[in-house]
């Protein structure tokens, strides 16, 4: 019992940074722009993040931890949204290839969240010596009172506000996509942008704005995972490969975030499985380890079996847009 | 030799520590010069205290920046072969490799350039290689993974006795990297530290398959919690435990680093390596042209390993009293970490099962004494067997 | 008429023009000034992060790839197994078919490679299962690719996360191989194979260790140079991967072509996989591929598959990577910074393409009236 | 007062690199008419349209809408001064719906209410008299419903200014002829109309005034009632052109495709052909004619070997008098089997050609297998190529520019040209001059004539009735996938074809 309450608790934990990951990048690729910088981006988020709250704590005597909560937000964001504002100024403006770019942010990302992530853990004085515990406790704190409901309380209460916040995202964007003007426009900028052109929407607004808050929304997941995951510190690497599965669950959920949210679970709990697995070798537990991914390939091929179009991705994505181009 | 080190320290930081170490530098400390090759970097726990050993020996024989060079992030492959001769080309008189994986290419090296000294540590080949410039070093890290162990088993005594768990339920999980001697020889050095004191304590293992996978750790330890783990400590290389046990309120026990930033109301203590003593041992050898050994591991006796200040605010009552009384019974040659008599394997003691022969006959050259003699035929752990009272939860 | 008129007089400030064509003088002009703005960038940087002398900190750089003979070579080794890879990836990305599962084809190849090592060092002469590797890890590359290329040809599958998946899958399967072949047990290293035999290595070539490795890859470049640009197989790379519908029409069998030049992408990849392996590490582990199948996706895209381009690309990357860990140990400016400038340096070559694409025209003030 | 000009356009010039597509061209809409823009292909009558509608900015030159001066930067402007435009090539999102393409970048409140926007569509529609469901989706759409939608879109923004590009080239007689009437409607609701075609006959019956355009400059503009096809044809060719079909008896005639009760399906796994069987014979021109989605596309691709049969069988008849099998056979196969077939198909950059790919390279597409050698001979394309841009007249800068960049017209006359050169037994050709300008069309009918003459056999899908009956020998009639009649061109006419065309069984057909 509670063996599978720790499982599923960990399988949200784990899935809630992808899926932060995964509505950043459908916010992004509903404007046509395939941004594979998102794992860089959210090494970049999460360094900042960290980095914010750092010296705010290092230079105030008596922290608070709301404000540290709101500094590390804040430079998250505006980080995040920075390094999409490159993806966007190279691919959008400068027309640059989208998958190049992409990867190239992705290598500037991760070493950028590498870099200072050693650089403050010196100045923190050693490795493992970071720690923002009044910011990272804010951020861990859950909900009050109903988190002590036995069972019920471990299993919806238990998580910081980001885990809920990241929810909250999803279903918001999946409203914004479907019911909203600036969505419907949104999807039509991914869809054709020459249409939406001469619908009179303004095509780089669009793709700027849905690929910067795309990213600033995927930061937030490495913040998620710095501060809620690891309790404010810091490891090289640390986040691993999960940007690119945030990427695949963009797939998995068929451009939908609310798809992404179960997904994003099932994702979770797939890259945690083999720990709670019983009688598994380390032979074993390697090949377990390639669940996630296998379980994608699979999605992947039943979906492309199934040609419905509106389970299609947006179809001038990955291309560049020129008005004047024929 | 004073001479030498000022004109060189006018340009560095190095200034106040060449100074301090002017004293008993040799002559030709000079002209020497140390190459190093690490498996990660300052941001990684085991390599740094391997850099914080390197800085320590510059200041004590006085070397400038120049006479050290450093190289961080050398992977397991031919990269390491690289660095090492890049290091020879570059005039290294004594090179270093701090990882595993980076022996064998340590040996190539060591083959092509005879007149350099190779060192190589957590290795076991330098012996058998037939290369005289080649050797391996370690720390008795066993000891101070026994002194943690006994902080450990204080803490469970005190949580049975004000009655938080039953003396049954004394479990300790363990977040191990991989299943070979090294770990082997340090989880159960640390289980029989905690046994030492809280007799019904058990322990299960699990392993994470990377030395840092700071998320792996995590996971790992809370899994190890919610399968009843009452403590949990690791023989990882990240903070990944530690941060799990805090959110989940459990105590732990680290490893290279103290890991009160991170888990401040859960972190008892860190055992950890001093790297100083061997790197200073090694380059004033070759400084003065002293044979150095191909195998070197030393213990609390000499400074090479220690535990982390207690975490006041989390350990038990009495700890410290009892960890300066083991340490000095580790010191004295009284207590002995692989005591035969202190454990069993499948209800056997060691002595019986190396007697019937078959696969424990090999291990007929430790065992003397009523212990089992950890790195003293090789300075790497060579103790891999599964005692009882502890469950490797991957098989 | 009731309808507010609005009235617009301003000409937008800027405007992109394409241009119709560049000279190649002047298009490497533009590129030599990004890279030159790219290290000023860099510079300031430098500067900003570490208040070290950024020209010392260049020097070191060149000093690190280039300053001995065995540092050229060890620079000239990566660069070839970079252009290999880069050139395996030229047919698929020719035929818009984004494999980025290059890492994923390096590791099976890798792992094939080593495998052979290991089981058949006594079973076979060296110079025959030298041969063998290189054919097993092509064929296991090819394995790895023609997976992803089977359901994008017959159900459409997304071949970019698949391939990407697969990397994953595969990383998954050295590590799986690992448990078996590590020494010793529970180590998780698998050491130098046959150190002692060198069976299954590359023999030294002219004296140089790295010579066999120059030959292969300089012989497959220019091999793949000459299948794409006049042969058949080119002709129909390049029709399918404009237009699927062109293709079948042109009587090409589109799914054979999917499905043969993801072999052979697969393949060299593979190869590049024993390139590595069996000529330059003689161990497996998850770092092999090390990345380098996502970084000659850059390679590739941004030589515009010109083998000659790619040379370039490819050594101005490997420099800055070779260069790094220089650097590092000079001026203790981790590797992790130097990600961070060979970002910027990709980001303004990237960039300056449009510049070579297109004119900036700036408002004009004569004209326009009112 | 005085009354001002729906749209002045003054000494507007406009350039693509180093083609001028608009030199110093002036044109005035008045309100509440309906203007004809004429002009070859490429002549800059797109081009000078999207400067209105924000597609492109002018280089030079002064726009005034209702006497004022303007500047439109992007269609936003252009929709704020009252402009709409349906552009030659739909602009509209397949995978919504029509009402959701409707307010496509409209503002508003933020959050969309269908029902109201539904309401409001109806309104439009009723008023004008178009047939629209605004709830579904454009992928489900025939040709004339994507028109509908386009032309509601630009109601809906409230423009009194029309442009509408091309906007006849997709439908059949009947389609035209109601969007004629829906524009009279606007025109009598005050609104100003400029269309743009290259069918003379609806020009002559629809426009107030004619407006010429050559090669970029502007020419003239005439009242309507004085113009007729052959002195708007000299206009804007320059000179005396005669616009006859010569069409021969055919000779000799021999059985070539016969094909036997085939039947095939869509992708969606609909019925497109529904045993349909004919024979086609040398000598001949057999026309082919239907509202279009009939299964014409499916026709010429069964016998090419690009679609999919479910069963039925097609058999080539040699010359030599043998008889091939090609059921179920691919393009590659029929090729290898020395069956000389030629396809024009009606998709000329997604299918016929490589935009992105020189002339050269465009014309291996059919040759490129030939000989054993592995690579590819180059020097017989370019031979090629360069013998069909002489021949034919294409107009472009050199042999080594992308075929993307040459206007429709060109484009065609490569495909058909490379086509033609493979010396075929059977020639099939899909809308051979959709889009094309009047002399660019009559070009194309001689050269189906000359096959015709040299004894192949010529299939050809044409929507335009009036050509049908004048260039065929006989014509296939296709209603809803089946063959509702074979009938002798010389001897029908166009209210047979229509009521062919149609039949009874159409309406309830559509209504499933
Ligand atoms: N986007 C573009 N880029 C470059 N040149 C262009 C572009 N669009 C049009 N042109 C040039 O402008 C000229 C006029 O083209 P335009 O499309 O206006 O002709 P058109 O009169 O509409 O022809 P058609 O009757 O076939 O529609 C062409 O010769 C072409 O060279
Ligand atoms: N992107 C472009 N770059 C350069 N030239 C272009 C481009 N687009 C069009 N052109 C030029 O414009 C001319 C006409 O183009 P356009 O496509 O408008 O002709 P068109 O007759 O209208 O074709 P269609 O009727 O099929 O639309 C051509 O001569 C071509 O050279
Ligand atoms: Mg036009
Ligand atoms: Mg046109």
């Amino acid at each position: 019992m509670d063996l599978l309450l720790t499982f599923i608790q960990k399988a949200i934990g784990q899935g809630i940074a992808i899926l932060f990951g995964a509505t950043g990048e459908i916010v992004t690729e509903k404007s046509g722009n395939l941004n594979l910088g998102i794992p860089g981006i959210m090494y970049m988020g999460g360094i900042s993040g960290l980095m914010g709250a750092f010296f705010y704590e290092k230079n105030v005597a008596n922290p608070i931890p709301l404000i540290g909560l709101f500094i590390s937000f804040l430079m998250t964001f505006i980080v995040s949204a920075l390094g999409g504002f490159i993806y966007s100024f190279l691919t959008i403006t400068l027309r640059a290839n989208q998958n190049v770019v992409g990867l190239a942010l992705t290598t500037f990302g991760v070493g950028f969240g590498n870099f200072f992530g050693g650089s403050i853990s010196k100045l923190a004085g050693g490795v493992g010596q970071i720690s923002v515990k009044t910011t990272a406790a804010a951020f861990r704190a859950s909900v009050p009172v109903l988190n002590k409901i036995p069972i019920i309380g471990d299993l919806l209460f238990s998580y910081g506000f980001l885990t809920y916040l990241a929810i909250i995202i999803s279903l918001s964007m999946t409203y914004f996509l479907k019911h909203t003007r600036k969505g419907l426009n949104l999807r039509a900028v991914g869809e054709d942008p020459a249409t939406a052109d001469a619908a009179g929407i303004n095509v780089t607004r669009y793709k700027y704005s849905a690929t910067v808050m795309g990213a600033a929304i995927a930061g937030l997941g490495g913040l998620y995972f710095v501060m809620e995951y690891y309790g404010g510190t810091w490891s090289n690497n640390g986040f691993g490969d999960r940007g690119w599965l945030a990427i695949a669950l963009v797939i998995l959920a068929l451009w939908n975030p609310n798809n992404a949210i179960w997904g994003s679970f099932l994702f979770g709990g797939l890259y945690i499985l083999y720990i709670y697995l019983p009688g598994l070798t380390r032979a074993t537990q390697e090949l377990c380890k390639m669940l996630p991914y296998l379980v994608t390939i699979v999605v992947l091929i039943i979906s492309s079996k199934r040609n419905k179009h509106e389970s299609q991705p947006p179809s001038s994505l990955g291309k560049a847009y020129f008005r004047e181009e024929r | 030799g004073s001479s030498a080190t000022k004109e060189s320290s006018s340009d560095t930081i190095q200034t106040q520590s060449s100074e301090s170490a002017s004293g008993d530098t040799q002559d030709d400390a000079s002209a020497i010069k140390v190459g190093i090759m690490y498996i990660g970097d300052e941001n990684e726990g085991y390599t740094e205290s391997h850099m914080k050993g390197i800085q320590e020996m510059k200041t004590a024989l006085g070397l400038t920046d120049e006479q050290v060079i450093e190289k961080t992030n050398i992977p397991e492959d031919e990269s390491a072969y690289d660095a090492a001769v890049d290091l020879a080309d570059q005039g290294c008189n004594i090179i270093f490799a701090n990882s595993f994986g980076q022996e064998s290419y340590m040996m190539q090296a060591a083959e092509e350039f005879p007149e350099v000294q190779f060192a190589h540590a957590t290795g076991y080949q330098a012996a058998s290689s037939g290369l005289s410039n080649m050797h391996n070093y370690f720390t008795s890290i066993y000891e101070a993974r026994f002194v943690t162990g006994v902080v450990a088993g204080l803490k469970l005594n005190e949580l049975i006795e004000n009655g938080t768990i039953t003396a049954e339920q004394a479990k300790i999980g363990y977040v191990g990297a991989f299943p070979y001697a090294e770990v082997v020889s340090g989880y159960t050095s640390f289980y029989l530290g905690a046994k030492s004191v809280c007799p019904t304590a058990t322990m299960e293992v699990q392993y994470t398959n990377s030395w840092a996978d700071m998320s792996g750790e995590a996971e790992v330890a809370s899994q190890l919690i919610a399968n009843g783990a009452k403590l949990i400590s690791q023989h990882a290389d990240t903070t990944g435990a530690p941060s799990a046990c805090e959110q989940a309120g459990v105590p732990n026990v680290g490893y290279n680093v103290d890991m009160t930033s991170v888990a401040p109301d859960s972190a008892l203590t860190s055992a950890y390596n001093n790297w100083a003593p061997y790197y200073t041992y090694a380059v004033k050898s070759v400084i003065d042209g002293t044979k150095m050994d191909v195998n070197w591991c030393q213990g609390f006796a000499e400074g090479a390993v220690g535990i982390t200040a207690l975490n006041e605010k989390v350990v038990a009552a009495g700890s410290a009293e009892k960890v300066a009384q083991v340490e000095a019974a580790i010191k004295d040659g009284s207590l002995h970490v692989f005591d035969t008599t202190t454990f069993t394997i499948g209800g056997k003691s060691l002595e019986d099962l190396i007697a019937e022969g078959g696969d424990y006959a090999k291990y007929a050259d430790y065992v003397s004494d009523g212990y089992f003699h950890e790195s003293e035929l090789a300075s790497s752990p060579s103790f891999d067997l599964r005692i009882d009272g502890i469950t490797e939860l991957t098989e | 008429m009731s309808k507010d008129i609005v009235l617009l007089n301003k000409e937008p400030f800027i405007r992109m023009v394409k241009r119709d064509s560049i000279t190649t003088v002047k298009a490497w002009f533009i590129r030599m000034i990004a890279v030159i703005l790219a290290l000023i960038v860099a510079a300031l940087v430098i500067v900003a992060i570490t208040k070290q002398n950024p020209i010392e900190v260049y020097l070191g750089m060149i000093d690190g790839a280039v300053g001995s003979k065995r540092r050229l070579w060890v620079t000239i080794r990566e660069i070839l197994a970079m252009l290999c890879i880069a050139v395996g990836l030229t047919p698929a990305f020719k035929m818009k078919f984004w494999n980025i599962g290059a890492e994923g084809q390096i590791l099976m190849g890798g792992t094939a490679a080593a495998a052979f090592m290991i089981y058949f060092s006594d079973k076979l002469p060296s110079g025959i299962l030298l041969i063998v590797i290189i054919i097993v890890s092509s064929i296991a590359g090819l394995i790895w690719g023609i997976i992803p290329a089977f359901f994008k040809a017959y159900f459409n599958t997304n071949e970019t996360l698949f391939t990407l998946m697969l990397n994953y899958v595969a990383m998954q399967i050295v590590t799986f191989c690992i448990v078996f072949w590590e020494n010793p047990t529970g180590s998780n290293t698998v050491g130098i194979i046959n150190s002692a035999t060198k069976a299954g290595w590359f023999p030294s070539l002219f004296g140089n260790v790295y010579g066999l490795n120059v030959v292969l890859v300089l012989l497959l470049t220019t091999a793949i140079a000459i299948y794409m640009k006049y042969s058949k197989h080119g002709y129909e790379i390049s029709v399918v991967g404009e237009s699927e519908f062109t293709a079948e029409y042109a009587g090409i069998n589109v799914k054979k072509v999917i499905l043969r030049t993801m072999m052979v992408s697969g393949a060299i990849c593979g190869f590049a996989g024993s390139l590595i392996v069996s000529g330059a590490s003689h161990t497996i582990s998850t770092s092999t591929a090390g990345g380098r199948g996502f970084t000659a996706i850059i390679v590739a895209w941004m030589a515009k598959f010109n083998p000659i381009a790619m040379i370039l690309v490819s050594a101005l990357l490997i420099f800055m990577q070779q260069g790094s860990v220089q650097i590092a140990t000079q001026f203790g400016l981790n590797e992790n910074a130097s990600d961070i400038i060979t970002g910027i340096i990709i980001f303004f070559l990237i960039g300056c393409e449009f510049f070579i694409n297109y004119q900036v025209e700036l408002r004009k003030k004569s004209k326009e009236g009112k | 007062m005085e009354q001002v000009n729906a749209i002045e356009l003054k000494h507007v010039t406009k350039r693509f690199g180093e083609v001028t597509a608009n030199d110093n061209v002036s044109l005035t809409l008045k309100k509440g008419e309906i203007l004809s823009i004429l002009g070859e292909n490429g002549s800059g009558k797109t081009t000078l349209m999207n400067m209105l509608s924000g597609i492109y900015f002018p280089d030079e030159g002064e726009i005034r809408i209702n006497g004022n001066a303007v500047t439109i930067r992007s269609p936003k402007d252009s929709f704020s001064l009252g402009i709409g435009m349906i552009h030659q090539h739909f602009k509209l999102i397949n995978i919504l719906t029509a009402a959701e393409n409707i307010i496509l970048g409209l503002p508003g409140e933020k959050k969309i209410k269908m029902p109201q926007v539904v309401e409001e569509i109806n309104a439009l529609t009723r008023k004008y008299g178009f047939d629209l469901n605004p709830m579904q989706k454009i992928y489900d759409m025939s040709v004339s419903q994507k028109q509908t939608v386009e032309i509601i879109k630009v109601l809906y923004r409230g423009a009194d200014i029309l442009i509408l590009d091309e906007p006849t080239a997709v439908l059949t007689p009947h389609e035209t002829t109601k969007l004629f009437q829906v524009l009279k409607n606007m025109k009598e609701d005050g609104k100003s109309i400029i269309i743009i075609t290259h069918k003379l006959n609806e020009v002559l019956e629809l426009s107030d005034r004619i407006s010429v355009l050559r090669k970029g400059t502007y020419i003239n503009t005439v009242e309507t009632k004085d113009a007729t096809v052959e002195s708007l044809t000299e206009m804007m060719v320059g000179e005396k052109v005669s616009l006859d079909i010569k069409r021969t008896k055919p000779t000799n005639q021999k059985k070539r495709i016969e094909v036997c009760n085939i039947n095939c399906r869509n992708k969606e796994g609909l019925p497109v052909l529904t045993d349909a069987s004919f024979i086609a014979y040398s000598g001949e021109i057999l026309g082919v004619a239907g509202i279009s989605g009939s299964g014409q596309k499916e026709l010429l691709e069964s016998i090419a070997g690009l679609q999919k049969l479910e069963s039925g069988q097609i058999f080539y008849h040699t010359p030599e008098e043998t008889i091939e099998d090609l059921t179920k056979l691919s393009a590659d196969v029929i090729k290898e089997k020395g069956v000389r077939l030629a396809f024009v198909p009606e998709d000329r950059l997604g299918m016929g050609l490589v935009g992105s790919m020189d002339l050269t390279d465009n014309m291996m597409i059919r040759s490129y297998k030939d000989g054993r050698s592995f690579l590819v001979d180059r020097k017989k394309p370019r031979k090629l190529a360069s013998k069909i841009v002489e021949q034919l007249k294409v107009v472009t800068p050199k042999l080594e520019t992308p075929v993307r960049r040459l206007s429709g017209g060109n484009v065609q006359k490569v495909l058909v040209g490379r086509e033609i050169a493979l010396n075929p037994t059977v020639l099939m050709v899909a809308y051979p001059v959709r889009g094309l300008d009047i002399n660019s069309s009559y070009t194309i009918y001689n050269l189906l004539n000359e096959e015709k003459k040299k004894g192949h056999a010529v299939i050809c899908v044409i929507e335009d009735l009036d050509v049908l009956l004048e260039l065929c020998d006989r014509i296939l009639v296709l209603n809803s996938g089946k063959i509702t009649g074979v009938v002798d061109a010389r001897s029908t006419n166009k209210e047979e074809l229509g009521l062919l065309m149609t039949g009874t069984g159409e309406e309830k057909h559509k209504d499933e």
